[in-house]
């Protein structure tokens, strides 16, 4: 790795998260490319209206978030990550988890960016309860 | 055989539920066992527990490490398939 | 393709651009996923130092702006699209460029974003003007 | 042969900066003929031109399109390798 990647923010919130903010924290003069995801409550979940959605953690999953952060950094050359999910109720079109990356060229920006998504996905200890407009709920992936 | 101290199960999101308790304690042993123990507590908990994974004192574990012993006193924490971002 | 995607914007301007802004354009609410990049002005280029940065335009440069946008839109799977480019003088740590696309799912998104940004590289006629802190100048691509 | 009209080049960025001026006017004929003219024009416009693509009153073309007419009153706009984001 030709330069030490900063992890400028792992985190677990309950605030909402202002995209912006997150892609500002990885920003650098010597970085040419900031990729940016955000992970947002859809109003639809497999043809049912969401009426609310709600987030739990786990104890370990500041942890993990570091923990993963650090591990996606390692394997990009890249200048800046930034990660942060949110728990708790989240009202429709607000981020739940949003990621940040910066880098000298758009490529490892975007590749790091996609990785540190899917390996938050995979191994962030977070559950996701939807309640829809029939008044049914769900547990995600859990049904 | 002195009444060994129990395990305590943390369960989380759909496993709770399925529990209708976020804790409880039972009998320490080998993962299988302590498993079909929960499974007889609820017929909902021993649907969800197939798609589960677990933490034994902190040390991720599977449905398939059956053999791993869950210590006296030790915490097991029950959890669903992550559902993030 | 499931759903026409919407150009929300397809623009060359010359006052900053907030990444935020393009970002909240494309938000919707059947969109689970937004993808972004911003392009920005690097303080440095093969080791020289920038002190300014100019990009220029040609008159064509916003209708292919749209014209590449709806070529990208209609071989991905997305729900809404944005992208601006500035010209002008732009400081350092800038945006230059900046794209956001929305879909259901963020594969699409990732791939669309990426897509865009490449092909509006490739056929947007704008040029770099690069004046370093030694007094140098060059345009970028052209030396 | 009566003095046919001129094309109007417009010349960009680099090759602004190469020819000293933003607009030159050439006698029209095939885009090789005009490009060699204007080569003739400043040495560091001789350099540029390779690289560049064209506008033939709006149409892309390219060095190697060195057949295609530039008509009389035609515009030729000379475009130096883009690099745009």
């Amino acid at each position: 790795m030709t330069r030490m990647t900063v992890i400028r923010r792992a985190d677990v919130v309950t605030d909402p998260i202002v995209v912006g903010d997150v892609e500002t924290l990885v920003a650098d003069p010597s970085a040419g490319a900031v990729v940016s995801f955000s992970g947002d409550v859809r109003d639809h979940d497999h043809g049912r209206t969401v009426a609310t959605l709600t987030y739990e953690a786990h104890p370990t999953a500041t942890a993990i978030t570091t923990e993963v952060a650090n591990e996606v950094a390692a394997r990009h050359d890249v200048v800046a990550i930034a990660v942060i999910h949110r728990v708790g109720p989240i009202s429709i079109g607000e981020s739940a988890l949003v990621v940040a990356v910066s880098s000298a060229h758009r490529k490892e920006a975007f590749a790091a960016c996609a990785d540190l998504v899917d390996t938050i996905k995979e191994r962030l200890p977070v559950w996701k309860h939807q309640v829809f407009t029939d008044g049914t709920d769900e547990w995600v992936n859990c049904a | 055989m002195t009444h060994a101290q129990p395990v305590e199960v943390h369960l989380f999101a759909a496993a709770r539920a399925a529990a209708g308790v976020e804790r409880m304690q039972c009998p320490p042993g080998p993962l299988g066992n302590v498993l079909n123990h929960l499974a007889g507590h609820a017929p909902a908990l021993a649907e969800v527990l197939p798609r589960c994974s677990y933490l034994i004192d902190g040390i991720a574990a599977r449905n398939s490490d059956s053999e791993i012993p869950v210590p006296p006193g030790g915490r097991l924490d029950v959890l669903p398939p992550f559902a993030g971002g």
